[in-house]
């Protein structure tokens, strides 16, 4: 039943990616994908090669995300590419060598305003059999280049961009879509994980150079096996800095990780229950640091007194 | 879309077969704001992925309707003591009232309607209690223009929920050529049981419903729309129905009434609909206007000309001619209000 | 700023079923059910909105009960600041002027 | 009730300070906003405000063109069209082509056909089927602009569309199969006014983005802007606007 993306022929592809009928489950959300951009597809040949994949929709999807050149008119005259996820959204619209961006910024998009099932943080997440890292994101914290080092730690990734809670039980859910890596992280990480597992460099985007880690196939197999957060981090990288951690209290976490959700405030009772269970089962730290070795370090003593 | 949607929309009809199918249906309900809608009709009976999906949309319009709910309490605590029972329209109103068009509703603001006598009243408690004309509407002259030409204080939003009000002493703006007996409409209001907010009597809110979509509106939600009056009028008891037409003749509503019996006959297959429209041998709108209607309906994308005549149509209907020429073409007020200063100065 | 009017004799009241209280160490969160919003109360809102869920009270009828409560004296306590506790409060719900009894 | 031995002096002196402070200003209760609006927060929450005002000429095909100047307009309402060219030859931007959303383009001025398969109205069996599906767009708007005849078929349009009497019109041809212009086909006018302020981050709702009022068009325009040059450059407020696009990237 789990058919690999890879194993799919070229034509075939490109032919339900037209259609609208490309049907990948990463986790705990479908996602179907429908394209007009030949680019597009050997970005998911290259980042989303193991992910499992239908060519027919096995059923309707969580996600369903169109990526297209804004109007007909712009497809001839200078051809553009913008995500739809269903609603308007005022990205740039980006040239068609740009479309893997696009995709990646809808699907990010469609995650964070459409999914209302689990309450969603901006943060990254990672996990080991005893209990989930939760990495929350603070721009310029180095969350993704974190939690490519933390699975090089024994790690499996549940995605560097969402944490997705269940408000029953505070449970945090996997949803493994490629790591995006900026700039000079992209070599970092590189260094520690080997050429063969990020993809090709996109250049000049709105935001720099973009590159993506591929997802292991151990990170989706397990990917329907849920975890606690043992650990709260909210990291600041600053050049140069000595690593240094403050712990902190229940309700400084609390007050922290509000602001971080796409929809907490949406999701009422439910979520603020879920996120006190949240808060009081983890301990929670600021951290400072000024290198990724020196981060490493200090989260894996931090870990290990979280019980990880 | 294909019209046949709005009724699986509603469980009326089963649904498609087809995944693909499903699929764009989704899509298509929640870009037109009636996921909601679509996850109560559904409620039990949708399985795997399509309850969940279908869980997002609930999980928005309780949001939705939480929000309501709090702005009714604000409201009230606003106004307390004043004796003033504000009537809410439209969405707030088919919340606050638990009737069936209110059901897994998107509400994004709140309207309500008060006696001409009261609005100063109720904009002073309003500004008491951290409202604010919204940005946009920035000096004098622009909220001159606003109560003398049309039917409402500017939009009021609060300064730290940013929740926006709308209140309105008519339900259409004075420039209007069609006439509402507003009047008539609050007069025959009912209160809500345990609270100090009001809402139309059914029938007054299936003849605003029909106003608001066809004469006052531009159409911009027609599935949303269409539901909503077969809801509202699935709602009508038997003496309710047979006093709809003449009750919307008495009020001035009975062309949008019309249309909106034709618009549920035609688009929805609502019988009721059919047989009042047969009854009372009523005259549709024009061809035109019709065929902008379903275009729209069929297709919201690709149907630029049609909106086009909508818009204009909407417009027409809130203005005199002489404004309309004016104003056509822009969006918004500015360029009509400077012309009409100049042409009007003693009544700057 | 409060939420509409109100006089030295109304009745202010919290209601225990709207709200959610939770201490998380020194600190008092409230979750509002309706409103969806999550506030952070210091000891003297924590004291109020404790004062206030046990029945209805005046400014001037709360004011020894919220002392006893804080443990301090009238002397203490700045003019005037339970009484804009009490109307930052009501801004956000977390109490209100009990109905009828005004 | 707490208790009063557990409390030292010291926290005692604490809560007096507190209250010192509170009287100062210091509120006593704190709101944690947080909604689907600010989500995504820090970065959504700059102010754009307007140093000065300017205008956005749109025209049918999304063309835009951004400048200050005044468009005089005729008695009827419609745009002179001299100044039409001013405004387009002095813009500070102009945009190419589809870069206007549709919502806020105007519509063309229609070529009509004398031909009874294209007109509304007198087949009433058929009228929903017939769509108008082949309407050229205007080489010429300056001309329809111009044209004395496009105040009348407007008249006449809005008698046929929102009369009951004449129901039977299409407004959009004349008899004659004359192409009409109306007063402003072919071109609308948005208008930003200095002091204005735009808060980008209020254009993300519960409900995803949206590109509504008149900020929609300056947004959609920014993202434009932003694709070909980054934060750079003299578009109003780009750097507040680069800085949610970039989290909307990431």
């Amino acid at each position: 039943m789990l058919t690999k993306l890879s194993t799919y022929h070229h034509t075939e592809l490109s032919e339900a990616l037209l259609k609208g009928t490309v049907e990948m489950t990463l986790g705990c959300f479908s996602m179907r994908i429908k394209a007009t951009d030949p680019t597009l597809l050997d970005f998911l040949y290259d980042a989303y090669r193991d992910v499992p994949t239908n060519l027919e929709l096995s059923d309707v999807t969580d996600i369903s995300l169109k990526v297209h050149a804004p109007n007909i008119l712009r497809r001839y005259i200078r051809r553009q590419v913008i995500a739809d996820p269903g609603f308007i959204v005022p990205a740039a619209p980006l040239p068609p060598r740009l479309s893997p961006l696009a995709l990646e910024m809808g699907l990010n998009l469609s995650v964070a305003l459409k999914c209302c099932r689990f309450t969603t943080f901006h943060s990254a997440v990672v996990a080991k059999e005893k209990g989930a890292i939760l990495i929350s994101a603070h721009s310029g914290g180095g969350k993704s280049t974190l939690a490519s080092a933390l699975m090089n730690d024994g790690y499996r990734l549940f995605s560097d961009e969402f944490g997705l809670m269940d408000m029953s039980d505070a449970s945090l859910w996997a949803h493994p879509r490629p790591v995006s890596l900026k700039g000079q992280s992209i070599d970092i990480v590189k260094e520690f994980t080997g050429a063969e597992w990020i993809t090709k460099t996109l250049t000049g985007t709105p935001k720099g150079d973009i590159a993506y880690r591929r997802v292991r196939p151990s990170d989706i197999e397990e990917s329907s096996t849920p975890a606690f957060a043992k650990l709260i981090l909210f990291p600041t990288f600053i050049e140069g800095a000595s690593p240094h951690a403050r712990e902190l209290a229940k309700a400084e976490s609390l007050m922290k990780l509000i602001p971080s959700s796409t929809n907490y405030h949406l999701l009422g009772e439910a979520a603020f229950k879920g996120l006190l269970k949240l808060v009081k089962g983890a301990r929670a730290y600021e951290i400072v640091y000024g290198s990724t070795e020196d981060s490493m370090q200090m989260v894996r003593d931090l870990a290990s007194g979280a019980g990880l | 879309m294909t019209l046949k949607w709005l009724k699986i929309i509603s469980a009326e009809s089963p649904m498609p077969k087809s995944i693909a199918e499903r699929a764009n249906l989704i899509d298509f309900a929640d870009a037109h704001h009636v996921l909601g809608q679509m996850a109560v009709a559904w409620a039990g009976k949708a399985k795997g992925k399509m309850k969940d999906v279908l869980e997002n949309g609930l999980l928005r319009t309780e949001f939705d309707h939480r929000m309501l709910q709090f702005e009714m309490d604000r409201l009230e605590r606003s106004l307390e003591g004043t004796g003033v029972q504000p009537v809410l329209l439209k969405g707030a109103a088919y919340v606050a009232c638990g009737t069936k068009a209110g059901e897994g509703r998107r509400v994004s603001d709140i309207d309500v309607l008060v006696c001409e006598n009261e609005l100063a009243k109720v904009e002073e408690c309003l500004i008491n209690t951290g409202w604010a004309f919204d940005l946009g509407v920035d000096n004098d002259y622009d909220l001159y223009y606003y109560r003398k030409y049309m039917h409402e204080l500017p939009p009021l939003r609060h300064n730290k929920r940013r929740t926006i009000i709308d209140v309105h002493h008519s339900l259409l703006p004075r420039t209007s050529r069609m006439k509402i007996r507003t009047d008539l409409m609050l007069k025959a209001s009912i209160s809500i049981e345990g609270r100090a907010l009001r809402v139309l009597q059914p029938i007054d809110m299936f003849i605003h419903s029909a106003v608001h979509s066809f004469a006052d509106g531009s159409f911009d939600t027609p599935a949303r729309s269409i539901l909503e009056l077969h809801y509202l009028l699935q709602h009508l008891n038997v003496s309710e129905i047979n006093k709809l037409i003449p009750r919307a003749e008495e009020v001035g509503g009975i062309k949008a009434t019309a249309t909106a019996l034709w618009a549920l006959s035609t688009l929805y297959q609502d019988e009721t609909a059919a047989s009042l429209f047969r009854q009372y041998g009523l005259k549709p709108v024009s061809s035109l206007v019709r065929y902008a209607l379903t275009q729209k309906i069929n297709n919201v994308e690709s149907a630029t000309f049609a909106k086009f005549l909508l818009f204009t149509r909407s417009h027409f209907l809130r203005m005199p001619l002489h404004l309309l020429l004016l104003h056509l073409g822009r969006k918004f007020m500015r360029r009509a209000l400077k012309l009409i200063k100049k042409a009007d100065p003693q009544e700057s | 700023m409060p939420a509409g009017p109100y006089s030295d004799d109304t009745q202010w009241c919290a209601d225990p079923d709207k709200i959610i209280l939770e201490t998380l160490e020194d600190v008092t969160v409230a979750f509002h059910k309706v409103s969806g919003d999550t506030h952070i109360l210091n000891f003297m809102s924590a004291a109020v909105v404790a004062v206030l869920s046990e029945g209805p009270e005046t400014f001037a009828s709360a004011t020894p009960k919220i002392l006893n409560y804080i443990q301090l004296d009238e002397a203490d306590c700045p003019d005037g600041i339970i009484k804009e506790t009490i109307l930052q409060l009501d801004e956000v719900d977390l109490i209100a002027p009990s109905r009828g009894n005004q | 009730m707490e208790n009063k031995n557990d409390k030292s002096d010291l926290f005692l002196e604490r809560r007096r300070q507190l209250l010192k402070m509170g009287a100062a200003g210091m509120p006593m209760v704190l709101t944690l906003r947080a909604s689907a609006q600010e989500a995504i927060i820090s970065q959504l929450r700059c102010v754009i405000t307007l140093a000065d005002s300017f205008k956005i000429l749109v025209d049918d095909s999304g063309a835009a063109w951004v400048g200050s100047r005044n468009i005089r307009t005729k008695r009827d309402g419609s745009y002179k069209a001299s100044s039409l060219k001013k405004f387009k030859d002095r813009a500070n931007f102009v945009y190419p082509e589809g870069s206007a959303p549709a919502s806020y383009r105007p519509d063309a001025c229609e070529e009509c056909e004398v031909d009874d398969s294209h007109s509304h109205g007198h087949d009433d069996d058929n009228w929903y089927t017939d769509a108008n599906g082949d309407k050229q767009s205007s080489s010429d708007l300056l001309a329809h602009l111009s044209d004395n005849n496009g105040n009348y078929a407007m008249t006449d349009y809005l008698a046929g569309s929102g009369d009951d009497d004449s129901h039977n019109h299409n407004p959009a041809c004349d008899d004659h199969g004359h192409t009409q212009g109306n007063g402003d086909c072919g071109y609308a006018l948005y208008e930003y006014r200095r002091g204005m302020a735009i808060n980008p981050g209020e254009y993300v709702s519960g409900n995803g983005f949206t590109i509504s009022g008149d900020v929609g068009l300056y947004l959609a325009l920014s993202t434009i802007y932003a694709d070909e040059y980054g934060g750079n450059g003299s578009w109003p407020g780009i750097s507040c606007i680069v800085s949610v696009l970039n989290y909307l990237g990431q």
